[in-house]
């Protein structure tokens, strides 16, 4: 019992980061309809950022700067590549993102090396006990953080002027230029949202319980994806739950692998694309995503 | 129609093709291997000048680390060779291959260098040995793979140095026995990777936990696996007494990290790929420091031995500023293996593949200047069944010290190998 | 040999919105019926619903034997019921000649294997049937474009690719949709007199959705009036014409409007 | 007239081509053979992908599995069941396609996007499976290839044979069994492409409800073409499990499948040729940058610190595709022809007393 | 306020890719005018609607010659200096964000002007206009009915506080009680100083609104005058109201086409059947 509420206090805590991931990655398919495969190299930005600037800059600095950087270079990309690409078709984009992912990942990875990166965070190895489980510190943090985030992202999108033009050119990107909104500007911030978010999440996967951020880090973002699509492309509950599940499944079929021997080991690394197969093939749409009807 | 004539005279150009194409082709069948002006039978990869030798390395993969090291040390051995005079009055010349542990790029590399080669003193990755297992030996190319699983003996032409991962482990538990109080009937975890690196080590620790009577809680996990947090559950529900780890630093890093936090105080024994210095910056610090040990077969680089000291100096002036790990002693003394075969190939007037081969398969005492003395001359067993315990230790050089000298435990002495 | 098609109280509701209510009407065998309406009417609703692309809440649309408001579109195709679209829908970058092919899909057998292998009887197939598209291509006149991409032709001469790609599936029943909208005068009355050769030459029944009443009036047999997704007048053009309620639905109340 | 010249120039082209890949194997060394059949296993794997991703607009992410699938199930079938190799080949392609068919209840309902993220569980399920099922795969370490025989002949190097003067080795061999294959491979998929199920592909990609109507079973065709992009996917697999000599699990990643992306868009969407080009350059750039290191500037030997060849190769096909799309619609093929259009314009240009060609239309 | 210089469109050329779509097009509002222009279904009426706000590059669609201006400055095609400027377009089919309340839609109407204080006066405006939106505020407006949608897509509008209004058929699809609603409504922002121009199909009540009115014919201006004289012309009686032509006396032809109706179509060419 101890060990399944350890399991899934821990599950949780990783879902809620796997979270702030998928949720960027709806809030660009919300304004631009780009599938963006270059969640990964963004978070490995932020994290590098981080990295090499805490000695220098003190931890909370360098975490505004990994956020800030990383922001913009989610905005750089959607200015220079997304903007300029005439292309047809949204998958083409998706393949587009692609390139530039293996473009960054690649050139990160090269400025990483072969070392391992503390990112200097003040939490270091602490943890809590409550009652007869022990979790992380930073898995505390990175719950509250990412549940204050995620509800504070909410309620944006809910109440601010720039939710309403999120939301209104999600639904309709030409009448919401009607309304003066500037599609640039909004589909421009989704993608700073996007990496200022994955700069963050980066945090929290290369803080304890992993050594650091070496360059195998970008391996985690991978989550986000079946998160993502499983919560529905363009539903911000829908990255929430989704990352949540994925959190949670990983972290079980993980913890009772020995009693899942059957299944055969290392499941927990392929259990969040089983689950999400599951899911799509009752609800093509992801959980909570909607179903486009065909205009002709 | 128009076609059809097209297609024939394309047929027929194809044909006269083929017909001129042995003519000019240095393919063409050439003759055996050559005796050069000397006296000495040449073959691939030695000239009257030079003998060439590949390096087969991960430098862009998640083994980048220990090829850099590997590298740079086996470059400066060649380098420091040749200043010397060379072997065989010729000097030695240094191609590397980087696969980024790529099994497909590792073939290529190989079906490049391979043919220009006089030896390969290194191949990272087992996965990428094994697959070429059968041309090495058909090549009778001269290869010292960095890697340690039983499943690269039995090949005449590779050459694992020292202990396999198996033998580590057994050693590692007879030392918990003697040392850490663990006794029949405990619960020993092991944590280790996907792949014949975690299941040699597997093999090693059940052997023990079978002589011994303990028993073994086994958690797999693959290599991009970061978070050992539900692993260390799993260990804390099982109440194990000590945990043997055979996975890469990061994996070590976290376990030891989570479970000195979660209040989960057992010793743990890593094999030689669970360590590596830089963790020392990482939070997972004082948890290493506390009570993990490392088992290997070759001195780390803190050993007070003269020719240890000597190539630390080198590396440092030739890499100023570098990570030094013990990798660079075992690059080093694999490209001494190397040399070695070569200069005693050169005294039988043979640097063929072959000649090589034989020479270095001769020697039954190999002494590099540091470690344990190798006997190559069987395939099918390890060189050495001798492993240091070593401590990691944020001073040392390399970052760890040596526990207890090399020493082969009564288990590991009659532990029969599986090969292959 | 040409069925009739009875749509009997077909209703269609999105998220809360009627776009049909309770609509029926009968395409007799032959004819050429005409469905009107205001934009916004719920004509392009209905021809969603007949050519199996949305589905109807409740009614059913009869061809035949045949129930249409169960079937998916490729089955109503195989029933030999083919349409064209208000907004253009071919492949810009295929050539007309492949477009028109695309027609021939239901009549053709051709598949992976026999097509990837070139068998005989793949390339029977494919002369055979590339013949009847000149055919029809020199019909709708088109033929000088065969070759061409679909997206370099000017939008009128891409509506009678529209047109001649319908005719390809060699229908029993032809859907219309706008078939002139967008054309200027001379276009409009080239392809009124096409769809009236279309009806001489082959004899089958033609449902078509337009606003041009001009058109409507000289070429349809009878006609169907929606309004607000419900029918508000059904009969011959002259009847129609003459409707109380189709003036005030097309002119809007000019009693009540203040002048 | 211009219609005989182009017959000419195109006879003179394949001519040219035809016997530059006949007399390859007596004049490259080995290394070359073996990139040059990786590059033809590529371009295999990428048709298929094409079919799917270019010409249906359907994305996947999960190509490789189909080629793991296709390697492992030959060397199962040869080695355990014990079929003749050929037999067992062709039984791999198949049940590559069978395992896309088992997909089909995914890939008929999804599209774009949403179907490419779904295929990434092909390749984390598959890759659990191969690391798992030891007596079938070998787990980790993978099982060895054991090589084609063809009516007795060999595809290795033992027996050794020498043709007109030349060593000709298991590569040596395999060069022609690839050049063969491929040709067919990329002239199956130019039927299918040109014929009936093309025209059906290329409408479910521009308007999925056009198609539906015109009497396309949409879903059906969807889950088809998916199929016969995984035989495609399980013939590279094969081929590169023969030139490999070895099924390693690492091998068929996540990496791979976006390589084969990588392919697809440089070479050109939605037709065989971009698909071969796309396929010789993504699998030719690294070996070459390895290989001529030490001339090229910015790039590092390997072990020298700076850019590793590996790593300028990555760079180098990242910053194609971006380029591609963004510069060059169309790909290299598309780059291709509008320079052919351009070509004979600056030859009237240059001769301008040459008979201008008649219009060739109509 | 920039002097009297309304609404000019001059010379202007639209072209989707290959396809032209309007040429040659002049047309004026005068400030505190409403102008109505007429035509067939793809005459271009919407088109020029989209060349004024600059939504044409939705739809791949761009000004090929000519210029758009607004009280005396070009507008350069981008929506939001459109808005800015106090032009303001309230699209075709309502198009509401259906999935967003009625707060949050005349919220987003508002998104284009930078005074947060002339919002607050703006649905105060727009609530005295349409009281229904205040009652509804909270409801998804998705779940509206047309009538209601309609009067939620004008107020979205108002919201920017507009000083030229562009309607495209504001009453499309709209019962006859509600279009003369929504045309009551029209008369009524006019009255409070906002230009409109309009885009209807309903004639009749374009006509009745408007002080001046265009007819559109396959992209081109094809007449334009006072709407009192249009109203009255034979021509556009016969074309857009269908009444009262003398020759043929034809009771209620709408829309007819301007061929002459005694031309039946005749059959062209001959297609045999097919025989499979």
């Amino acid at each position: 019992m101890t060990t399944f509420l350890e399991l899934l206090v821990n599950g949780i805590s990783v879902g809620a980061v796997y979270a702030l991931i998928a949720l960027g990655f709806v809030v660009i398919f919300k304004a631009t309809e780009v599938v963006n495969f270059t969640h990964a190299s963004l978070l490995l930005a932020g994290g590098f950022l981080v990295a090499k600037l805490h000695p220098a800059l003190g931890f909370w600095l360098a975490l505004a700067a990994g956020v800030a950087g990383a922001a913009l270079v989610g905005a750089l990309i959607e200015f220079l590549i997304i903007r300029r690409a005439r292309v047809g078709s949204h998958g083409v984009l998706a393949i587009v993102t692609i390139g530039v992912d293996i473009l960054l990942t690649t050139e990160l990875t090269r400025e990483i090396g072969t070392d391992v990166l503390a990112l200097g965070d003040p939490w270091r190895d602490q943890v809590l006990h409550l009652g007869p489980i022990t979790i992380a510190e930073t898995r505390i943090v990175a719950l509250g953080v990412a549940a204050a985030l995620i509800t504070a992202f909410l309620l944006a999108f809910k109440f601010t002027g720039w939710g309403v033009a999120m939301r209104a050119t999600a639904e309709d990107a030409e009448t919401a230029a009607l309304m003066g909104v500037r599609l640039g500007r909004v589909s421009l911030s989704a993608w700073a949202v996007a990496g200022a978010l994955a700069a963050i999440a980066a945090l929290f996967l290369c803080v304890f319980p992993t050594p650091g951020l070496d360059r195998s880090t970008t391996a985690a973002a991978m989550k986000a994806f079946p998160a993502a699509i499983l919560g529905g492309l363009d539903s911000t509950t829908g990255a929430l739950a989704g990352g949540l599940i994925v959190g949670v499944t990983e972290a079980l079929m993980s913890g009772y692998q020995s009693q899942l021997a059957f299944l055969g080991r290392g499941i927990g690394d392929a259990a969040p694309f089983l689950v999400m197969i599951v899911i799509l093939l009752f609800r093509p749409a992801g959980i909570f995503g909607t179903k486009e009807l065909a205009r002709v | 129609m128009a076609k059809f004539g097209t297609r024939a005279r394309i047929a027929t150009l194809a044909v006269l093709a083929l017909a001129a194409a042995s003519c000019a082709s240095d393919k063409a069948v050439g003759g055996a291997p050559a005796t050069g002006g000397d006296g000495v039978k040449t073959g691939p990869g030695v000239t009257a000048t030079t003998i060439t030798v590949g390096v087969v390395t991960d430098l862009t993969g998640p083994y980048a680390s220990l090829g850099k090291s590997l590298t740079q040390a086996q470059q400066l051995y060649f380098e420091q060779a040749n200043a010397a005079g060379g072997a065989c009055g010729r000097k030695y010349e240094v191609i590397v291959r980087d696969h980024g542990y790529d099994t497909q790029k590792a073939v290529a590399a190989y079906t490049e260098i391979g043919p220009k080669s006089a030896a390969i003193p290194q191949f990272i990755g087992s996965p990428m040995v094994t697959a070429l297992k059968q041309r090495i030996d058909t090549d009778k190319l001269l290869t010292i793979p960095m890697a340690w699983a039983t499943s690269l003996l039995g090949s005449r032409a590779i050459q694992v140095t020292g202990t396999t991962y198996d033998i580590d482990m057994i050693n590692g538990v007879d030392f918990l026995t003697k040392e850490k109080g663990i006794k029949a009937g405990d619960k020993v975890g092991h944590l280790y990777f996907e792949g014949d690196y975690g299941e040699s080590a597997l093999n090693g620790s059940k052997y023990a936990a079978d002589k011994l009577g303990l028993e073994i809680v086994e958690q797999k996990i693959k290599a991009t696996d970061q978070d050992m947090s539900a692993q260390v559950a799993a260990f804390k529900a099982a109440k194990v007494k000590a945990v043997l780890v055979s996975v890469g630093p990061r994996q070590a890093a976290s376990l030891v990290g989570v479970a000195l936090a979660g209040g989960m105080d057992v010793p743990f024994v890593g094999s030689n790929s669970a360590y590596s210095p830089q963790l020392l910056g990482t939070p997972a610090a004082p948890a290493l420091l506390k009570d993990f040990y490392v088992m290997t077969a070759g001195a780390p680089v803190s050993a007070p031995m003269p020719a240890m000291q000597k190539l630390v100096a080198d590396y440092q002036a030739k890499y100023p500023g570098q990570t030094l790990d013990n990798a660079v002693p075992t690059g080093w003394s694999a490209a001494m293996i190397v040399d070695e075969a070569v200069k005693k190939a050169c005294a039988a007037k043979d640097l063929s593949h072959e000649g090589i081969l034989a020479a270095h398969r001769s020697q039954s005492t190999f002494e590099g200047g540091f470690g344990t003395p190798m006997d190559f001359t069987f395939f099918d067993k390890p060189a050495s069944r001798a492993s240091y315990i070593l401590k990691p230790d944020k001073a040392a050089v390399g970052g760890s010290v040596v526990l207890k000298e090399a020493a082969v435990s009564d288990l590991a002495k009659d532990y029969p190998v599986p090969v292959g | 040999m040409i069925p009739e098609l009875v749509v009997s109280d077909v209703t269609v509701r999105f998220a809360g919105l009627v776009a049909l209510d309770a609509v029926s009407f009968t395409v007799r065998p032959g004819s050429t019926h005409a469905l009107i309406g205001p934009n916004g009417a719920g004509k392009s609703t209905c021809f969603n619903v007949l050519s199996g692309v949305y589905r109807a809440t409740s009614g059913s649309v009869r061809f035949g034997d045949a129930e249409l408001t169960a079937s998916r579109p490729h089955q109503v195709a195989a029933l030999g019921v083919a349409r064209t679209f208000q907004n253009i829908a071919l492949s810009p970058r295929l050539t007309v000649r492949d477009n028109l092919m695309l027609g021939r899909h239901r009549l053709t057998r051709s598949g992976f294997v026999s097509a990837g292998l070139r068998l005989p009887s793949a390339r029977r197939e494919a002369v055979r049937h590339g013949a009847r598209v000149e055919e029809i291509a020199a019909f709708v006149g088109v033929a000088d474009a065969l070759p061409t991409p679909v997206g370099l032709l000017p939008y009128g001469t891409q509506k009678r690719v529209e047109l001649a790609r319908a005719l390809c599936m060699e229908p029993r029943l032809l859907l219309l949709d706008e078939p002139v909208a967008g054309m200027n005068s001379e276009e409009r009355r080239e392809m009124a007199d096409l769809i009236v050769s279309v009806r001489e030459s082959l004899g089958i029944s033609i449902l078509l959705v337009e606003h041009d009443m001009g058109i409507v009036m000289r070429i349809a047999d009878s006609v169907t009036v929606l309004d607000f997704g419900k029918r508000i007048a059904d009969g011959e053009p002259d009847e129609i014409q003459r409707d109380p309620e189709v003036i005030r639905a097309y002119l809007g109340d000019i009693e009540e409007s203040p002048s | 007239m211009s219609r005989r010249s182009r017959w000419i120039t195109l006879g003179a082209v394949w001519g040219v081509v035809v016997v530059a890949a006949v007399v390859a194997p007596f004049y490259l060394e080995g290394f070359w053979l073996q990139t040059g059949l990786f590059a033809m296993s590529a371009a295999v794997g990428a048709i298929g992908i094409n079919l799917l991703t270019g010409a249906t607009g359907q994305l996947s992410l999960g190509h490789a599995f189909f080629l793991a699938v296709g390697a492992y199930a030959y060397v199962y079938l040869s080695t355990d069941v014990g079929l003749p190799t050929p037999l067992a080949a062709v039984v791999a392609v198949i049940l590559a396609g069978v395992a896309g068919g088992l997909f089909s209840p995914i890939a008929g309902r999804l599209k774009g996007a949403y179907l490419g993220i779904a295929t990434l569980a092909l390749i984390f399920g598959g890759q659990h499976v191969l690391f798992n099922a030891e007596p079938l795969t070998g787990g980790y370490n993978g099982r060895a290839v054991p090589p084609m025989e063809l009516f007795g002949f060999v595809f290795a190097d033992s027996p050794g044979l020498v043709l007109l003067n030349v060593p000709f080795g298991a590569l040596e061999r395999l060069w022609f069994l690839g050049l063969l294959v491929l040709a067919a491979a990329a002239a199956f998929a130019r039927g299918v492409l040109r014929g009936r199920p093309g025209l059906a592909m290329n409408t479910i990609r521009d308007h999925e409800i056009a198609a539906g109507v015109m009497g396309v079973p949409v879903a059906r065709y969807r889950a088809g073409v998916f199929v016969l992009s995984s035989m495609y996917g399980g013939l590279a697999g094969v081929l590169v499990a023969l030139v490999f000599q070895r099924a390693v699990p690492d091998y068929f990643g996540f990496l791979l499948s976006l390589d084969y992306l990588a392919m697809i868009v440089i070479g050109g969407l939605g037709s065989v040729a971009g698909a071969v080009i796309g396929a010789v350059f993504v699998s030719l750039l690294p070996q070459l940058l390895t290989r001529y290191s030490d001339a090229l500037p910015l790039v590092a030997e390997p072990g020298s610190g700076g850019v590793s060849p590996a790593e300028a190769a990555r760079i180098l096909y990242g910053a194609a595709v971006v380029t591609v799309v963004l510069f060059l619609p169309g790909g290299l093929l598309g780059l291709a022809t509008r320079l052919r259009r351009v070509i004979p314009r600056i030859k009237e240009l240059r001769w301008p007393n040459s008979a201008p060609a008649p219009a060739s239309r109509r | 306020m920039a002097g009297e210089a309304g609404l000019e469109i001059a010379d202007l050329a639209v072209h989707y890719g290959p396809v032209r779509a309007l040429r040659g097009i002049r047309v004026t509002v005068p400030r505190g005018a409403v102008v109505a222009v007429l035509g067939a279904n793809g005459a271009g009426k919407t088109t020029l609607l989209r060349a004024v706000s600059g939504t044409l590059r939705f739809h791949r669609g761009g000004v090929t010659s000519g210029t758009v201006s607004f009280g005396g400055s070009r507008l350069n095609g981008s929506p939001a200096t459109a808005v800015a400027r106090g032009v303001v377009q309230v699209p075709e089919g309502r198009r509401v964000f259906a999935r967003m309340t009625v707060a949050e839609n005349l919220r987003a109407g508002a998104l284009g002007v930078r005074d947060r204080a002339k919002a607050g006066e703006a649905r105060d405006r727009v609530h005295a206009l349409f009281p229904i939106l205040a009652e509804r505020a909270h409801q998804r407006a998705g779940l509206l009915s047309g009538g209601e949608q309609q009067m939620l897509s004008i107020g979205r509008a108002l919201m920017a506080n507009p000083s030229m209004l562009l309607l495209d058929e504001p009453t499309l699809g709209l019962a006859p009680k509600m279009a003369a609603r929504i045309a009551a409504t029209i008369r009524e922002i006019n009255a409070q100083g906002t230009s409109v121009l309009l885009v209807e199909q309903n004639a009749a009540m374009a006509l009745g609104l408007a002080s001046h009115a265009y007819v559109l014919e396959v992209g081109e201006v094809a007449l334009s005058g006072p709407a009192a004289e249009l109203a009255a012309s034979d021509e556009v009686r016969r074309r857009y109201l269908g009444v009262g032509t003398p020759e043929t006396d034809r009771p209620v032809g709408i829309n007819a086409e301007n061929a002459p109706p005694d031309d039946p179509p005749r059959p062209v060419r001959t297609l045999s059947r097919w025989t499979a």
